[in-house]
């Protein structure tokens, strides 16, 4: 119980930060921390239900669930290649701006037109 | 103002509270077993994969991963385009040039003793990683492990062999195309296989050649190196076009 | 055991997100994805770990530093 | 070769195009080799794809729709996908839509390549969103579509784009984790991702939290990409200042195909009708202020932007009321169908609005509606062939007006009058006023005189004949054929013959539309007057940032998701 708690309180940090926090690099960090979160998630509860690897063989009805696994697999990498190309769209910002502040690129983002 | 802002905070924070209590704190429902239980009884009777969660992963919804290697073709392509054009941004002649990451050709003299050092290290390693790469790519059904981390590994050998390398050897990597041909026919090769089984045996995503004798963990191998092939070249083809980006 | 490695994960990731220095951040950041890939070991969940540990800690560190690089270490 | 053999190629047809594509790109130092893998990859792509298509709608029209199981051995473990007619007519519009757009492109010679393959890939995650029957392919098949049309926004290169883009990756980004978050509940509590076997699991269960916030979370992230009211604030600036043949497949289609992703997600529920209920009334709401904030707008792209939130307010009011009433009676499928027909014609006359005011733009290098004067004497300078870019505008223009005889006319006027008798009536007549009045606002730029002699502005752009002179055809066959595609549509989704009222041309429906373009005019001529200009202004400059997007996601899921509970609670 206390282990999915601990794994709300990371979700509530991360989205927090997501939505608060000034710096767009920050809300990308914000954002694998939120992504972290959730794939703990799905491995945390698919393993409730075994205490064996997701393999064939002998303790086969005791393994741990090997749906979620394949799942997180695909989920992770799709955070990482979000992370990527937000990162390169940043590195484009600051070419222009020189900052990471997000309310500096909006006041100026609109000025420019 | 600042009352209003504060406002904001305490509720957003009860908002997410509020969530993270429904969605994450589960009630006291077991978790499902009907997935487990099939495929302990048919999932190598039907994949010939040891490994279930390969099994999962590259024969029962191998569709999803063909989506996941399309979002990384895309962000690739993305992330590749924004980065040419910030190169053209900083294509300034009049500023002092340097190149990143590739030591070599750096003008800092004191850092000639790390280079060499560099270099030596990054060679002998290089071809261990690179074969450590090919392995947990081609272990996949047995061992955990994949295409996808296999060719993530094998990315990370390639980039250890440029770092070693001095700058003129990456343009080189970059010029002649070798790393974009195979992630290209690489991905052409996994789109065709695929297909082909639908002509073969009706099923789009199975074993094509089932009907001519070859096993089905030939076909997950097969999947495996494509996806390895076409994930490895692609994250080293990223990693090279930012590095080989000037420094302003 | 799993208790103790996501106390440690919250404690890098309030550290990743406070921090002014943002190279330290991105450190913090690939430590929180060899942790997780630690409680995936612990777990059973060997696909997930190396995944984890190659893409999250490898891929994403690298494309981190490189925007650093391009960019500024100094957040704001 | 049984239907479910081929069905498949129609969706992987643009995908090989793409591999290919990807191949050509290798090759780009052999001129003529890349140039011709170019072409041939991808006009064989929309070609075979359009081939199988119409064969797989003319056989899912004969026996109804198809479901089947792909990966080894047709287990439940493996990815559902159903092809239903609904599905396959909308992916029919978005190749139509996406070859026109790539015509477009193509005559400018600016990352063709690049262009094409996204293009492609985005082409395949329209059909896998709108065939699959399982959760987490979902999630893939809308990040695909997500990052996709994050980088073809990017492409402009321009600084605002960028930021439109990197904005848009994050809200959404942001709700796609609570997407994965349902995903999860949702396979803890029935055992499954498979549309099916869920709804098996969930019938008859008692209405907990989990199941509540479930569904909320994965109704707010797909009702994210569809711009719905509180959920809408990263398209403006997405859909401005994107490239033009962008803008197009992006308003014209892409916002459309999560809602019809979402319709048998929604039913999966026992209180689907409560859902429908709260997506009504946000359609009419959001149809509502987006048009006032699109009267305001002195950008031509971003008052087009607005309109395509209010037009998609119409199409959510109309499924959503679909909903309420369940797709088992008559109206609501009436609704349903209703809401198809807006969408196919709303992608027609939108993406072509784009694409007529992007050359418009591009020629006359103003994108300011108060500062461009007399467009259609210096388009006809320029080109000759620019006539028919003024056609083009126009017809859609009246068709997005609705005024008679065009073909949003009709679907209008099927939706507005189902809501007889109710509050949203009166807001879609106010909508439609709003409508009118921007539109003879954004018309004024061919007549309004002004200064022609400053001839280098001009710049001399190729005209693209063929997607215009395509557009201008569907814009025209739609209008006129008009009735037989309505009934055809309702009896071949729903395969039976409904009595729907046609009569669009009876005297009170005649009488309401000559109203609108009364009270319409009148307020464009009272623009002039400096209080509602002063107004106008104060409401174009509002902007909202990326805290207030990320904020109303949040606030979304946990309102429905408490609305949802609350509901039950009174209901039972």
């Amino acid at each position: 119980m206390i282990r999915y708690i601990l794994l709300g309180i990371l979700f509530i940090i991360g989205m927090y930060a997501l939505i608060f926090h000034r710096s767009v690099i920050k809300k990308v960090i914000a954002l694998g921390i939120v992504n972290t979160s959730v794939v703990l998630l799905f491995i945390i509860s698919g393993s409730s239900i075994g205490d064996a690897p997701a393999f064939t063989g002998e303790q086969g009805a005791r393994m741990v669930d090997p749906m979620v696994q394949a799942l997180m697999l695909t989920a992770i990498v799709i955070g990482v290649c979000i992370t990527s190309f937000s990162l390169a769209l940043i590195v484009h910002l600051w070419g222009r701006f020189e900052t990471f502040d997000i309310d500096t690129i909006e006041k100026r983002g609109d000025d420019e037109s | 103002m600042k009352m209003k802002t504060a406002a904001v905070h305490v509720i957003v924070i009860f908002a997410l509270v509020l969530l993270a209590g429904c969605l994450f704190i589960p009630d006291d429902t077991p978790w499902p077993t009907d997935v487990r239980t099939r495929l302990v009884s048919d999932g190598e009777k039907d994949t010939g994969a040891k490994n279930l969660v390969s099994a999962i992963y590259l024969a029962y919804r191998a569709f999803d991963t063909l989506g996941e290697t399309i979002v990384l073709i895309v962000a690739i392509i993305g992330t590749m385009s924004v980065v040419e054009s910030v190169k053209k941004i900083s294509d300034d002649p009049t500023t002092a040039v340097t190149y990143d990451f590739s030591l070599v050709k750096e003008k800092r003299s004191s850092h000639k003793l790390r280079t060499h050092l560099l270099e030596v290290v990054t060679g002998k390693i290089g071809p261990v990683v690179l074969l450590f790469g090919f392995y947990v790519m081609g272990q996949g059904h047995i061992s955990p492990g994949g295409g996808f981390q296999g060719g993530t590994i094998i990315a990370s050998g390639i980039m250890l062999f440029i770092l070693g390398n001095p700058y003129s050897k990456v343009t080189e990597m970059r010029q002649n195309k070798i790393l974009s041909t195979i992630e290209a026919s690489a991905f052409v090769l996994f789109i065709l296989v695929s297909l082909l089984s639908i002509l073969t045996s009706g099923i789009f995503f199975s074993n094509p050649l089932e009907a001519a004798g070859v096993k089905y963990e030939y076909y997950i191998i097969a999947l495996n190196a494509l996806i390895g092939l076409k994930v490895g070249s692609g994250i080293s083809l990223m990693c090279i076009a930012m590095m080989s980006r000037r420094r302003t | 055991m799993t208790e103790m490695l996501l106390v440690l994960i919250i404690v890098l990731a309030v550290f990743s997100l406070i921090s002014r220095d943002l190279i330290h951040s991105v450190i913090a950041l690939s430590a929180i994805s060899l942790l997780s890939a630690l409680i995936f070991t612990l777990h059973w969940a060997f696909d997930v770990a190396i995944t984890e540990a190659a893409v999250g800690a490898g891929v994403t560190t690298i494309i981190f530093v490189w925007a650093l690089k391009h960019t500024s270490r100094k957040d704001i | 070769m049984n239907l479910e053999s081929i069905a498949f190629i129609f969706l992987m047809a643009p995908l090989l195009a793409s591999g290919f594509l990807l191949l050509a790109k290798t090759v780009h130092h052999h001129e003529r080799l890349s140039f011709v893998i170019y072409y041939l990859s991808t006009i064989s792509g929309f070609l075979i794809s359009l081939f199988f298509t119409i064969l797989v709608l003319t056989k899912v029209n004969q026996r109804g729709p198809v479901s089947f199981y792909i990966g080894a051995h047709h287990s439940e473990v493996a990815i559902s996908y159903t092809f239903s007619l609904d599905g396959l007519i909308i992916f029919f519009v978005a190749l139509f839509i996406s070859f026109t757009s790539w015509a477009y492109n193509d005559r400018k010679k600016t990352k063709q390549i690049e262009f094409s393959i996204i293009l492609m890939i985005q082409l395949f995650s329209i059909g896998a969103t709108l065939f699959t029957r399982d959760l987490f392919n979902l999630f893939v098949a809308l990040e695909i579509m997500g990052i996709t049309s994050y980088v073809l926004i990017a492409f402009s290169s321009k600084v605002r784009s960028s930021v439109a883009s990197l904005y848009y990756l994050l809200s959404s980004s942001a709700a796609m984790i609570f997407f994965l978050l349902g995903t999860y509940l949702i396979y803890r509590l029935t055992g499954s991702l498979n549309y099916h076997q869920i709804r098996e699991t969930l019938k008859g269960t008692a209405m907990s939290p989990a199941t509540v916030f479930a569904a909320s979370s994965i109704i707010v992230a797909i009702l994210m990409r569809s711009a719905l009211f509180p959920l809408h604030f990263w398209l403006p600036n997405a859909h401005a200042m994107a490239m033009h043949p962008v803008s197009a497949i992006l308003s014209g289609i892409l916002i459309k195909i999560p809602l019809i992703a979402l319709t048998p997600f929604v039913q999966l529920f026992d209180f689907s009708q409560s859902i429908g209920t709260v997506i009504k009334i946000l359609g009419a709401l959001s149809a509502f202020f987006a048009v006032i904030f699109a009267f305001c707008q002195s950008d031509i792209k971003k008052l087009l932007a607005y309109h395509s939130i209010s037009q998609m307010g119409y199409i959510t009011a109309a499924w959503g009321y679909a909903m309420e009433l369940s797709l088992a009676t008559e109206a609501g499928r009436i609704l349903y169908t209703a809401s198809i027909l807006h969408i196919i014609f709303h992608a027609l006359f939108k993406s072509t609005l784009f694409l007529s005011c992007g050359t418009i733009i591009d020629v006359t290098a103003q994108r300011n509606v108060y500062k461009n004067r007399n467009a259609a004497r210096i388009l006809i300078s320029a080109d000759r062939k620019h006539l028919l870019t003024i056609i083009a505008f126009f017809l859609s223009a009246l068709s997005i007006t609705a005024i008679p005889f065009f073909n949003g006319y009709y679907s209008k006027n099927l939706i507005t009058s189902s809501f007889h008798h109710q509050w949203i009536y009166t807001i879609l007549f106010i909508t439609g006023v709003f409508t009118t009045a921007s539109f003879l606002k954004l018309s004024a730029i061919f007549f309004r005189p002004g200064p022609v002699e400053n001839t280098q502005t001009i710049r001399k752009e190729k005209v693209p004949v063929l997607s215009y002179v395509l557009l201008i055809a569907a814009l025209t066959v739609t209008a006129v054929y008009h009735s037989p595609i309505i009934t055809g549509l309702l009896s071949s989704v729903f395969s039976s013959q409904s009595d729907i009222h046609l009569e669009f041309y009876e005297s009170e429906i005649w009488m309401k539309s000559v109203t609108t373009i009364i009270i319409g005019t009148i307020l464009y001529i009272s623009i002039r007057s400096r209080t509602i200009s002063h107004l106008m202004h104060l409401t174009e400059t509002v902007e909202v940032n990326l805290q207030s997007m990320l904020i109303s996601v949040i606030l979304s899921v946990t309102g429905l998701g408490i609305y949802l509970l609350v509901r039950g609670v009174i209901l039972i």
